[in-house]
Formats: C-alpha cells, structure tokens, sequence
C-alpha cells in the first residue's frame, strides 16, 4: 500500500484496459487524474501535512483521505484529528499484514457525526507496526500506543485487532481475546502465514 | 374422628417441635417449624376458633415462616448446616426440659383441671371482632402501635449502612 | 388516564384481532406458488431469469462436461463433483456430468450461471430431505428428471386482512 | 362437644391429601416408564447456559426489596385484622368504626414511611 | 428406531407380562381377598332407607334402576364424590385441561396463528391427551447437588395446595367440597402455602436460575396478596359473612360488581399477579431468567406444576365468580322438572316394557341451572385472564412491587370506604335495600 | 462503563452478594452470545458481553475466493439483511472495477434492499417482542414478514439468503407484474405495521418498562461510534443513505427518522419508524424505475482489482455496514474488513448495562439492535 | 379423648418445654427464634383451649393480640439477624459481642 500513488494508477490502468478490451465495453474507468502530491483537493489533507510534515499522505479523494504515519506520531495525529479537524468516532480498525515487508499496518477509519460538512468524509489513519515471524501476542515488538483515550469507540476494534493480528495496543483497558474461542493456540489467524486448512 | 386428628395433630406438633430445634439443616429446621404452625392451627380448629386457626395459618405459614425460610436462605450455605454446641449444655437442656415437663404434669394433674369438660356450643367468630371493637378498643389501638414500630424499627434496621456500592451502580 | 385508553386500545386491538384472517398455511397438504419454474440463466445476455432456487435439472443433450459450474461451486460450497456416466454423447466425450451434494450445496445458483450450454437450471423442488447423507447426493440420472410439484397456494390480501388461499 | 366444627375443614385436608395421592403416582409412574440415563454427568449440572456452573446455586443472594417481605408480614397481620372488624361490621354500632379508623391512620403512617424507605437502594 | 430398547425381543416381553400377571393373581388372592374378608366384618354398611347395603345387594341392586338410584343418589352426596368428581379435584382438573386447549387456540387464534391442529382431527382437541402422554414418558432429571426431598414433593405439593385451593369454591347451591363458615379467610390461608413451595423448590435445586426467579415469585405473590385480601373486604363488610356460599346467596339481586367496580379491578389485576400470568409473569421471565422457578423441572414435575396453575386459574376465576360476578345465580336456563316425575318416577317404553323409576331426577334442577350460570361466568372469567397474555409485554419487578404496594394498595382501600360509604348512607345493610 | 471496573473477580471479594450469571449462549434472552454479568441483587455491577460463539472467520475466508465467489458466503453474517451486507461490497469492487451499473439495476437493488431491511426489522422486532414477554409480538412480526420474504423470494429466487447483488448489477431481473404485487404488498404490509402500535408501541406496560432504561446520551453516543438506530435515537441526524448517498437514494424522497429521547423505548422505535420510510422508498422507486433495459454488467470470470483499496460504507437495517477491501492486484482481494454496525453497537452494551436492574437487561440488550452472528463474523 | 381441656394442656406443656430446651441449649440465632416460637405457641394453645372450655371470646381474642406481637417480633428478630450477619457474617449468638447499628 506504500507504493505512491502514480504507480498506482499505472497498475490499475493496465488491468482495466486488458479487461475493457476483453468485455468490450461499460466496464469504463474513472479517469481522476492522481493529484499533485503536496497540494490535493481535499483540505484536510493538506491541513495535515501542514502539522505533520511527516506524515505522507497516501491518496486523497474528495471524500477519503489516507494519512500513513510512523507509530510514535499516532497519538498526537489522532488528537489533532480530533480537536482540530473534529471526526469524533471510529468506523473501525483493521490490521493488515504484509509478511513481505516485515510489517502489520493498522487502519483507522475515522468519521465524523458532529460536523454535517464531514459527515461524507471518512479519514483513514494509517500506521505499521513491526512484525515477528514468531508472535507472541503481548509479549514482542509488535506493539502500538492505542486511540482509546482519544476515540473510546475503539475500544473493541483494537480488541479483535489484538487477537487476530496480534498487535498489543498498550493503553487499552481491555486486551483480552474477544471471538476466538478460549483454548484458541494458534497464531494470529489474519496474519498471512496463518493457512486455512486445504486451502 | 376428632379424636384420630387430635392424636394426629399432637404428634405432628411435638415431633416437628422437636425437629425444628434438632434437624441439620435450617432449612428442614424451618420446614419443621411450619409443622408445628400447623399444627398448633389445627389444635385450635379441634377447638373450634377457626377464626384463629385461619389466622394463625395465614400469619404464622403464610408469612412468618416465608421471612424465616427468606432470611435463612440469605445466610451462608455452610451456617445452614452448622451446629455449634457443646454437649454438657445439651444434656442439661434436656434435664430442664424433663423437669419442666414432670413438674408442670404433675401441677396439672394435681389440679383440678383434668376433670373439666365442656358440652357447651362453640363460641361464634364474630365475637371476637365485637371485642376487638368495643371493649378491648384501647388494646386494638396499642396493637397498631405495636405493629407500627416494629415494622419501622426493622426497616430502619435493616438498612444497609456501608453506601460505598451505590456510588458504583449509579454510573 | 392515557394509561387506561391504552390499556383498552391494546385488549381491543387483541379482540379485534381474534376474528381477522389466519395467515398461517398448512404446509405439507398445501405448498406455496413459486415464479416460472425455477431460477434459469442466459449466458448470452448475462442476465439470469427470475425463479425459485431449488433443486437443480441437469440437460443431458447440453451437457458438455466442461467442469465450470465445479470450478465455480469450488470456492463456494465444493457441492458439485464431476463423476463419469454411463452413456456417452457426442458433445460430451469425457462422459462426466455434475453430480450435486445438497448436503453441501448452499443454493446460491452461481453454478447455473456459471453454465454457458443451457444445461444447468433449478427448479421449484424444495423438498429433499433424506434420512441418510448418501441421500442427498443427487447422481446426474436424479439430476435429470423434472420434478413433480403441487404448488398453488398464493398470498391473498382483501378486507379481512391477508392470507393463503 | 369440643370440634364440632371440624367437618368442612377435614374436606380441604380430604382435597389435599386426595390430589397428594392422585398426582404422585403419576410421577411414580413417569419415573417408571421413562428412560432413565446416567451415563453424562453433564447433563445433571444445572442450567447454566451452556456453561460449567462457577459458584454455588445457593449463594447469599438479596434482592433490594427485602423491606416488602418485612412489610408483608406486619400488613398481613393487618389485612386480616380487618377482617375481624369487616364481617361483624353491620352487628356493631357506629362508634366501633373510630377505634379502627385510628389503627388504620397508625397503619397508614408506619407504611408511609416504611415506603418511603424502600425507595432508597440500600435496603438488605 | 430407537423407541424400542436395543435388546428388545419380544419373547422377553410376553415372558415379563406373564410374569406379571402371575404375581398379581398371587398376591391378590393371598394377600387381597383376606384383607377385603377383613374389612368387610369390621366396616359398618351404609344404611340407606332402611336398608343394609352390602356388597352383595349392591351387585344385586345393579340389575334393578328403581334400587339402584337411591345408592347413586346417596353416593353422589357423600363426601367422597364431591372431593373426587363433581365439585372437586375430577371436575376442576377438567376445566385446567380445557383451559389449556382454550388458551393455545385463542391466542394462536390473535396472533393469526393455527394453533394445534392435527392432533384428535377436530381442531387438535386431543393435543393436551398428546402433552401429557409426553411429558410422562420424559425422563426426569433431577440436578445434583439439589436437595432431593423437597425437590420431588414441590410439583405434587404445588398441585395438591392448588387442589386444597379449589375444594373452597362453591359451585352450585350445596355443590361445594368443604362447606366452612371461614370460607374467604380459608382461602387466604391456602394461597399463603404457593410462596412457601415455590421459594422452597428453587431453593431446592441449587441453581442460580431458579433461585432468582423463586425470590421474584416470593417477592410477587407475598406483595399481591396484601391488595388480594383488602379488596375483598367490601364484600365481607356488606354482607357480614365470610362465608362463600351465603355470599353468593346475597347476590340474589345483583352482583357485587356493580357498587364495587374498584374491588373487582383491583381483585383482577391481583389474580393475574398471583397466577404468574403475563403481564405479571416475572418468575418466569424467560428472557431474564430461562424459566425462573421452574427451570429445573423436567418431564412429569413440570406437567405437574402446570397442572397445579391451571386449577390454581380456576379457582382464582371461580373466587372471582363468586364475590363479583354473583356465582351461580341468574334466570332459570333448564326448565325445573316436572311434578310427576320428581314424586312418581319416570316409565321408560310404556306399554312393552314399563319400568318406573321413582327417585328421578337425580340431581335438582337449581343446582343444573346454577352449575351452568357458575361455568359460564367462569370460563368468561378465565378468558378474560387469558387474553392479557395476547397483547401485554412483561414488566419489571420493581414496576410490580410499586404497582402492588401503592395503586393497588390505595385502590383497595378506596373501596373499603365505598363499602363504609354505603353502609353507614344506609344504601345497603340493615334497612338499605338488602 | 464496566473499564472503570477492574476485570476479573475482584468484585466478589468486595462482599459475597454479588452473582455471577451467564446469560447465554444457550439462553432464551441472549442470542448466539454470552454475557458475563454479574448481579448485586436486583442491580447488574458488571457487564462483560463474550461474542465469538458463533465466529467462523469470514474475513480469512474472503482472502481465498475470488470477488465473486465471495458473494454467497458474504451474506451469511446476517442472513435476514443479505442483500445490505452485500450492497457495501458490490459498491467497492464497482469502484475497484471501475463498473457502472445500469439505471434499472440501481432501482431494483435499492427496492430489494429496502425489501430486505423492512424483513431484518421484522425479524428483529419479533425477537424484540418476545423478549419483552409480548409473544403476539413475535408471531405478528414474523407473520408478515413473510409478505416481503414472498416478494423477495419472487424477486430473487430464494427467501433467506438471496446472493442476488453481484458486481456490476443483479443477477436476474424481475418477473412479470412483479410491480403491481409488490406495491399490493408492501400497501398491506404498511397497514399491518400501523397496527403493531396499538398492541405494542402505544402499549402503556411497554412504555413504562423501556421508557428512561438504559439511556445513551447524545454525547455517549457519538463518543461510543454506535451507529444506525441507536445513534438516531440519541438524537443524531445521520442516515448514510442522506449523508453519503448511493445508488439512487438522492433521487428518492424519503426521511430518516430521529428521536432524541436516547432511551430503550426510543432505540426500539426508530426501525419501526424506518420501515415505514422503507415502504415510501419502495413505492417511490417502483414509480421511478425505468420499466425495462440492463440490469447487469457482463464481467469477466475473474476480474482482477488494481493495486487500491477500498472503504465504502451502507446504511444497512442495524447502521453504517462498512467495506475496506485492500486489493492488490489478483482475483481475490487482499484483505477484506467487515466494519458491521453490530459490532459497533456493541461497545454501547456495557456502557449501558452496567447499573441497569436485571430485569432491564433484554429490553437494553436487544434495542441496540445488535444481530450477534454479524458480530462474530 | 379430645373433649378434655387437659390433653391440649399436655401438649402445651411439652411444647414449652421443647421451647425452653432449645431457648438454653441453641446459640444458633435463628434457632432460638425458633425455640421462641413454639412457646409462643404453647401459650396460644392455652389461650384457646381455656377459652374453649369455659367458653368465652376473649381467649381467642388474646390469641390474636399474641399472634400479631408474634409476627411484629419476628419481624424486628430477622432484621437483627440480617444486621447482625452483616456485621459478624455469623448467626451465632456468642459471636455476637456488641451490637451497635
């Protein structure tokens, strides 16, 4: 998902061109342009980079905006978010596992029921943790300060985050196993390595 | 007839009597104890105050031992099953209880109680409400009183005192 | 006093109720009318046609044996297994045909889709219980035949409310 | 003749006992005729929802209104004092209603207040 | 396939049958007819219109109506009968059973429903016969650790207090098991016995369940029965008896319905708490507490507690009937009989064959009348409390208990002051229009 | 809310009164979950919801099976709202494909998902009624449910589970006069809901039971993220369907109803108030459908996705219903996440239990309107 | 038998006695409420069956009075027993040092 978004749409572009040519119509592209990085159409993109220069902003549509920063930055982006940019919940948290890059990256999908002008706006918080071949869930690296004091709506996000991906969120008051059954022994089952039997 | 339950209700009385004070559990203890009620509502059947009777059932059975069999369930399960006495104690409760019985038999029989019988009609129920409401007015009004402040002495007493908890359940 | 209006409004509303129509309908002497005769699919369109998702009818004459509707079913249900035929085609020189495990099968009707030689419906037949698990294994000679169903009963909606007639 | 009254009272013992004696055979007779299995101790635990039982059935439990029971008892008591006053009412003269019109405001009191502390929470 | 036990053979069952009869025979002729020989020097035969009837006469008096009539006349007024069949245990387990079946079709009838149906061709009228033929072949599993005493006397001890409960309620005039002049006071003295087991069986069974539902039932009925008692005391002061069947007898006229709306509401909704029917039916809240009390009840013990509410309904419907709604009295629906045949007897095929029967009919014909004018109102009664079931939710128990010990507590003592009212206004009483 | 309280046992060494009950899984009152209260008498102290009984890892399985294989396990989740659960994720492989979908198609998936929210609601309500002890609300509920189950069964050929939105479309279009026989329908069904509030809605007992139980306030509720009718209930404006509309909701006239009592009754009220938007919308929508043309997209066997992902997000009959799905360029996506509204309510349980009376728990516990296999997933 | 005031006068006396045994022997609380009960009980049966035999309404009445002082006394008795649990979670009488409150 780091990989910029130019290329991104080179990728998508091919694949569409082979498929519309095979079905031979409808099956059209939206042609959007991919914005100039620093400058996007979306102000809160740029409001963020504003604040956070080192944050990167992943790809910013009129009504989604990725922002990929490192873990020790997570807190004070949350926060901002919050106060300054007022999304006051979160939709959900999902851990995505790239075994390749030795990484776990924790999607929060923030949104807003406050503000009417953001109500279609859906700000997605982006963070890698690292990763260990061998997981002991709570006991390694694979460690991320957790949003509950800023969105206590995460609460059992980051909970079935925790038992299926193995990141420990240190801070939430509630890091048991949640829908896995009790004597479950296995590694984190979301993570890539984790096979689903004769698949 | 009368007789059959006489016997009936006199051993139904002692022998429960007996076993309320001596069963394990307070449980049985209490069941035991709605024996002896009952029978005592009996006894006054066989002599003929139903009105008694029927409230000494609906008071007694009815309510009494409902609150003794509530309370004992709130106990802890293994102080229903608890006995703690000593056996020099007991042995002399059942001295007393001999003597009692001996001398307070022997006081009767010596009497001149056991020659009275009576052929006489029963008295109607509705006396008692006549007494209650005219000449034993003043004693009706004590037994309000009476019921009054027991009822506000131990809901007063059986408040919790410790509200450390309810500041919990408020949230 | 809006307690008590409401009170009587419930009990009325109960009374009233005693004398409305029955909805429920009796299932095993009467069975509901289903839509056509079962969810078909036209691959040149690639629009299927409405229809009750039950029981599959397999066309032998179409057949070919071409595998698609297991290779769809395979990440779905793994309902659908290909075994050998007796009788041989000339469309259909594997001689293997589909054979479905309605123990398995979750009724989706992608197989039928999946179907571009017009040979795999489903029809209204719902009733297939078995008292064994081999007998819900339907070989493609089940597969072939057309059911036989009874179904005549419609939802009815007048004056006194709606039911089965 | 002490118990003459005793005929109509003998007949709901009579009642009792005769349904004691026609009901429980037919427990008698279920425990006979049905099956009996005790291979899985499982299934003698008590309902716990699918769960192992943690605790005891029987624990110190309370409900918060343990002062109406105390109330029962005292109200009983007066329910059926009345009763006394009710059924001789139309032989008794008029001034008999006063007295009970002063247990019944005594009465009235000690459940006002008895009430009125049953609202709070923390009655045992 | 798994009906018949594995090891089934039918040799074993003919052999164990045998068996059987054997030992019967046996035990009967060496044990039973000496007994009988016994009984029969010992016991006193009846003596009815002169006549001493041993056994011998009665099989005789069976070949003979005009004889046998005074022996059935005289048996259906011995106690026996009415604590068996008319007024009591026979007749009362009858109405529970149609209870049932009425209250399965109407509510299945409200909720647009078919309610059973196949079972007995007409309607499913056999479904109960069905129930019980289950329940009774279902094991009882009783859960350890319960306390097994009370545990299995609970169910029979339930139904027989609701059956003790049921010899109180007069019928029909002279129709009524236990005949006392503290008929009402009886009746609170026996509805002070359903707390008592019920607190005890879910005690008994050492679950958590049951215990919660068996304090809430505690809770309901011991609050309900204060209301219960006080709403009934207008009656009492008007007519000055406690006395059930003179109480029917004072509404000759008019039933007490009609001065004491207030009594008979309040009585109602008290009825419905006592009977943990919906809206009251907290103990058996089943999305709180499984099934509350019962919870651990299996198979028969469970049949059995039905059994006991049901005639428990019918009494409490009956108790009503009786206070409110004026029992068994109303205008004449079967004609009286005619003179002729009360004195001279009836001639059954004049001319071929004439038997006269003197002694018809066997029954008079107030109590026919007032025992149809006593079901009717009741089973009115009975659907009444059963149709709350149809459109009420379940409230909570402190909404109950504040119910309980306020409105209806006030409610009560309103109608006492009616009750004064009209007695010390001189409407009725000593020189009013009674 | 029980985090506050420490986890674990600690309270029964406060003092021996408190009762640990499980309600659940095979309880009458709890669905296919567990909750762990605990009791001090008549007052829950703790609250610990347990969900997981009935999870069988729909977001691995999706990583297996292609975009379109996905369908008919999607919409087991909730199998009374299939067509919602599966509306997000056909929106995001449009947007991942870069599909647009016929006029007609967009017409008939929002009929059929109203359809399918109007049976969610009434699934849910019977579950409602019982709970509450009102059993004619159960049978009433389920009873006309099957009004529109018969529609979509006509619709779709199957009553539960259709599998009837695909990418790019839906699979079959309608039968003949299948217009006049769903307005016929959906007119009697709207009648019959009317009445529900003489026995139920307006139902004095009902009002006085769920009534200030359980209240969330609006603060609460936006702070806790629940979603759907809890949400609107606490007196938050905000419909997906309005907010951020798909398909053709902006062309359609409808409302989406609002209380902002917050409490148990309120909660219970907003999906009735909904089905009757659900009925507006299907007559409005039956009005302006284009009477015939394409209903489907003609895709590849196994269309793959570019390098992207994906977040979009319905109004299903519980609330918000989001879709992330990362793809990464092969047939099946890389990662799909389930964001259900159920699971989002769920947070609000504790919040809400704890403290409650225990006779309090079903009315709080189901007016969040929580569907326990969609939580688990 | 039965018409004789001295068989229910027996009967009376071995209750209180059985009353007064369990009175000094128990120092379970609720046993001796028990134990206090039946001697209530005794007493009543006097009551009623002197009233009886002489005949006279008062007996009875008195009974009534002493029933209700009866159940006004268990009451207040549970209430300490609930306190008194509360304090020593014990119901016996020797564990009961000082009852304050």
């Amino acid at each position: 998902m780091y990989v910029t978004a130019r290329e991104n749409k080179k990728n998508e572009g091919k694949v569409v061109l082979k498929m519309s040519s095979d079905e031979n119509n409808t099956n059209v592209e939206k042609t959007e342009e991919a914005p100039p990085v620093p400058e996007f159409e979306n102000p809160l993109a740029n409001l963020i980079l504003k604040k956070f220069p080192s944050a990167t902003i992943a790809f910013a549509n009129p009504d989604r905006t990725r922002v990929n920063v490192s873990k020790e930055e997570i807190i004070q982006t949350a926060s901002f978010i919050r106060d300054e940019l007022h999304f006051d919940h979160a939709e959900s948290v999902s851990g995505v596992d790239y075994p390749d890059e030795k990484q776990i990256e924790v999607v929060y999908h923030l949104g807003s029921y406050d503000d009417p002008s953001l109500s279609k706006q859906i700000m997605i918080l982006a963070t890698r943790v690292p990763r260990e071949d061998n997981p002991h869930p709570g006991n390694d690296t694979t460690k991320l300060s957790s949003l509950y004091e800023i969105f206590p709506s995460v609460a059992f996000h980051e909970r079935e985050c925790f038992e299926m991906l193995g990141v420990y969120f240190e801070g939430n008051p509630d890091n048991r196993r949640l829908l896995l059954p009790e004597d479950w022994a296995d590694i984190p089952p979301l993570r890539k390595d984790f096979d689903i039997k004769g698949r | 007839m009368v007789d059959a339950l006489f016997l009936g209700f006199a051993v139904l009385t002692i022998v429960s009597a007996i076993a309320a004070l001596e069963m394990r559990s307070l449980i049985y203890g209490s069941i035991a104890l709605m024996g002896t009620l009952g029978g005592i509502a009996g006894f006054f059947i066989l002599l003929d105050s139903p009105f008694v009777a029927l409230f000494q059932i609906a008071v007694y059975v009815g309510s009494i031992a409902v609150l003794i069999l509530f309370t004992v369930m709130l106990v802890k399960r293994e102080l229903i099953f608890k006995m703690k006495e000593d056996r020099k104690r007991r042995y002399a409760g059942i001295g007393l209880m001999l003597i009692m019985m001996v001398a307070l038999g022997s006081l009767l029989f010596s009497s001149g109680l056991p020659s009275i019988t009576t052929d006489e009609p029963p008295v109607d129920y509705k006396e008692i409400g006549k007494d209650f409401l005219t000449y034993y007015w003043p004693a009706l009004i004590v037994m309000g009183l009476v019921l009054a402040g027991s009822i506000t002495g131990a809901i007063a007493l059986a408040r919790r005192v410790d509200g450390v908890e309810d500041e919990q359940r408020t949230d | 006093m809006g307690t008590a209006t409401g009170i009587i409004k419930a009990l009325n509303s109960g009374i009233k109720h005693i004398a409305t129509k029955r909805f429920t309908f009796r299932y095993p002497e009467q069975k509901l009318k289903f839509v056509g005769d079962g969810y078909q699919f036209d691959p040149t369109s690639g629009v299927g046609i409405a229809g009750y998702k039950g029981r599959h009818i397999l066309f032998h004459d179409k057949c070919t044996g071409c595998n698609l509707c297991s290779i769809a079913c395979e990440e779905i249900a793994e309902a659908i297994a290909m075994p050998k035929v007796p009788e041989q085609w000339k469309h259909n020189k594997k001689a293997i045909m589909p054979q479905i495990d309605y123990g398995k099968c979750v009724f989706c009707g992608l197989c039928v889709d999946a179907c571009p030689f017009y040979a795999l419906y489903m029809t209204n037949d719902y009733e297939l219980s078995s008292f064994t698990k081999e007998g819900l294994i339907y070989t493609p000679a089940q597969l072939q035949v057309k059911p036989q169903v009874q179904q005549d009963v419609e939802i009815q909606i007048d004056e006194k409310g709606a039911n089965h007639g | 003749m002490v118990g003459e009254t005793v005929a109509g009272y003998s007949n709901v013992l009579f009642m009792f006992g005769f349904a004691v004696v026609a009901l429980a055979p037919a427990l008698i007779i279920s425990r006979m005729i049905a099956p009996r299995t005790k291979s899985n101790p499982v299934k003698f635990l008590p309902m716990e929802c699918g769960q192992v039982p943690s605790g005891e059935g029987r624990t110190h439990f309370m409900m918060q209104y343990y002062a109406y029971i105390l109330m029962f008892v005292i109200f009983d008591v007066m329910a059926i004092f009345l009763y006394a006053w009710g059924s001789t009412l139309l032989d008794l003269p008029k001034t008999a209603t006063l007295p009970i019109i002063g247990f019944l405001g005594i009465m009235f009191a000690a459940m006002a207040y008895a009430l009125y502390q049953t609202k709070r929470k923390n009655i045992w | 396939m798994s009906v018949i036990a594995p090891k089934f053979r039918l040799g074993y069952l003919i052999k164990g049958v045998i068996d059987n009869i054997f030992w019967i025979i046996l035990l009967v002729t060496l044990i039973g007819i000496p007994i009988v020989q016994i009984v029969l020097i010992y016991i006193d035969f009846p003596i009815i219109d002169g006549e001493i009837w041993n056994p011998f006469r009665v099989l005789d008096a069976l070949t003979h109506p005009e004889r046998a009539l005074p022996l059935v006349v005289s048996f259906m007024q011995s106690d026996l009968f009415k604590v068996v069949a008319f007024p009591g245990f026979g007749f009362a387990a009858l109405i529970a059973a149609a209870t049932i079946f009425i209250e399965r079709k109407m509510l299945a009838k409200l909720q647009l429903r078919v309610g059973p149906f196949y079972c007995g061709k007409v309607e499913g009228i056999l479904q109960l016969m069905a129930d019980g033929l289950k329940l009774i072949s279902k094991e009882i599993i009783i859960p350890a650790k319960a306390d097994k005493p009370i545990f299995w006397a609970a169910p029979v001890l339930f139904a027989a207090t609701a059956g003790a409960f049921v010899a109180l309620i007069p019928v029909a005039p002279g129709w009524v098991v236990a005949d006392i002049d503290l008929g009402l006071l009886a009746v609170f003295a026996v509805i002070g016995f359903f707390p008592i087991i019920t607190i005890l069986s879910a005690w008994s069974s050492n679950s958590k369940f049951p215990f919660i539902g068996g304090i809430r039932a505690l809770h309901q009925m011991v609050s309900f029965e204060i209301p219960l008692i006080l709403s009934v005391l207008g009656i009492v002061m008007l007519t000055g008896t406690l006395n059930l069947a003179e109480i029917v007898q004072s509404q000759a006229n008019f039933p007490w319905i009609i001065f004491m709306p207030v009594g008979a509401v309040v009585f109602f909704i008290t009825i419905l708490a006592e009977l943990e029917r919906i809206p009251f039916d907290l103990p058996e809240a089943e999305s709180e507490i499984v099934a509350g009390w019962l919870t651990e009840f299996s198979g028969m013990m469970y049949g059995l507690v039905q059994l006991g509410t049901y005639l428990k309904l019918y009494a409490f419907a009956g108790l009503f009937v009786v206070l409110f709604l004026g029992g068994w009295n109303g205008p004449d629906i079967v004609p009286p009989f005619p003179a002729e045949i009360v004195t001279d007897g009836i001639t059954i095929l004049p001319g071929a064959l004439t038997v006269e029967i003197p002694g018809l009919p066997l029954l008079a014909h107030e109590m026919i009348n007032g025992t149809i004018w006593f079901m009717l109102k009741t089973i009115g009664v009975i659907l009444v409390i059963l149709l709350p079931r149809g459109v009420f939710p379940r409230i909570r128990i402190d909404m109950l208990l504040h119910i309980g010990w306020y409105k209806l507590i006030a409610l009560s003592f309103v109608n006492i002051f009616i009750a004064l009212a009209l007695v010390y206004g001189g409407v009725i009483g000593p020189g009013g229009i009674l | 809310m029980s985090a506050k309280l420490p986890p674990g046992l600690q309270l029964e060494k406060v003092d021996d009164r408190i009762m640990t009950l499980n309600v659940g899984p095979q309880h009458p009152g709890s669905g296919h979950m567990r909750i762990i209260i605990k009791v001090d008498g008549d007052y829950i102290v703790h609250t610990d919801p347990d969900p997981g009984y009935v999870h069988r890892g729909e977001e691995k399985m999706a990583e297996y099976r292609n975009y379109i294989t996905n369908i008919p396990h999607l919409e087991r989740p909730v199998i009374h709202d299939s067509c919602n659960i599966l509306y997000p994720y056909c929106l995001g492989i449009e947007e991942l494909l870069g599909l647009e979908v016929p006029e007609r198609a967009k017409y008939l998936r929002v009929i059929a998902a109203e359809l399918n929210r109007c049976v969610y609601i009434q699934y849910w309500l019977a579950i409602y009624g019982i709970f509450l002890g009102h059993s004619t609300m159960f049978m009433w509920p389920t009873g006309d449910r099957e009004l529109l189950i018969d529609l979509l069964e006509k619709m779709t050929g199957a009553r539960v589970t259709h599998a009837y939105f695909v990418p790019g479309g839906i699979r079959n279009d309608v039968p003949p006069n299948f217009e006049d026989v769903c307005l016929r329908q959906v007119n009697y069904f709207e009648k019959r809901i009317k009445e529900y509030a003489d026995v139920f809605y307006d139902n004095p007992i009902l009002i006085s039971r769920t009534r200030d139980t359980g209240v969330l306030s609006r603060e609460d509720a936006i702070k806790l993220g629940t979603t759907g009718s809890v949400l609107r209930a606490s007196g938050v404006d905000f419909d997906i369907r309005k907010k951020e509309p798909y398909d053709v909701y902006d062309e359609l006239d409808f409302q989406s109803p609002t209380l902002k009592e917050g409490d148990s009754y309120a909660r219970s009220k907003i999906p009735w108030l909904d089905m009757f938007e659900s009925c507006r919308i299907i007559r409005d929508a039956l009005k302006k459908m284009p009477k015939s043309g394409s209903v489907r997209v003609k895709l590849k066997p196994k269309p793959k996705g570019g390098d992207t992902e994906i977040y979009r997000r319905v109004e299903s009959g519980r609330g918000a219903l989001g879709m992330y799905i990362v793809s990464k360029g092969k047939p099946q996506p890389y990662r799909l996440k389930i964001s259900v509204p159920s699971f989002r309510n769920l947070i609000a349980m504790p919040h809400l239990l704890t403290g409650e009376k225990l006779g309090n728990m079903p009315a709080v516990y189901w007016s969040l309107n929580y569907w326990p296999v969609e939580a688990d997933r | 038998m039965s018409n004789e005031l001295i068989d229910f006068l027996i009967v009376s006396i071995a209750l209180l006695a059985i009353g007064i045994y369990g009175v000094s022997v128990k120092r379970n609380f609720i046993r001796m409420l028990f134990a206090i009960e039946i001697i209530i009980n005794a007493a009543n049966l006097n009551l009623v069956a002197f009233a009886r035999f002489i005949p006279n309404s008062e007996g009875q009445t008195l009974a009534l009075f002493s029933i209700a002082v009866a159940a006004a006394e268990v009451a207040v008795g549970l209430a300490l027993i609930i306190v008194a649990y509360r304090m020593y979670k014990n119901i016996d009488v020797a564990d009961f040092r000082s009852l304050k409150g």
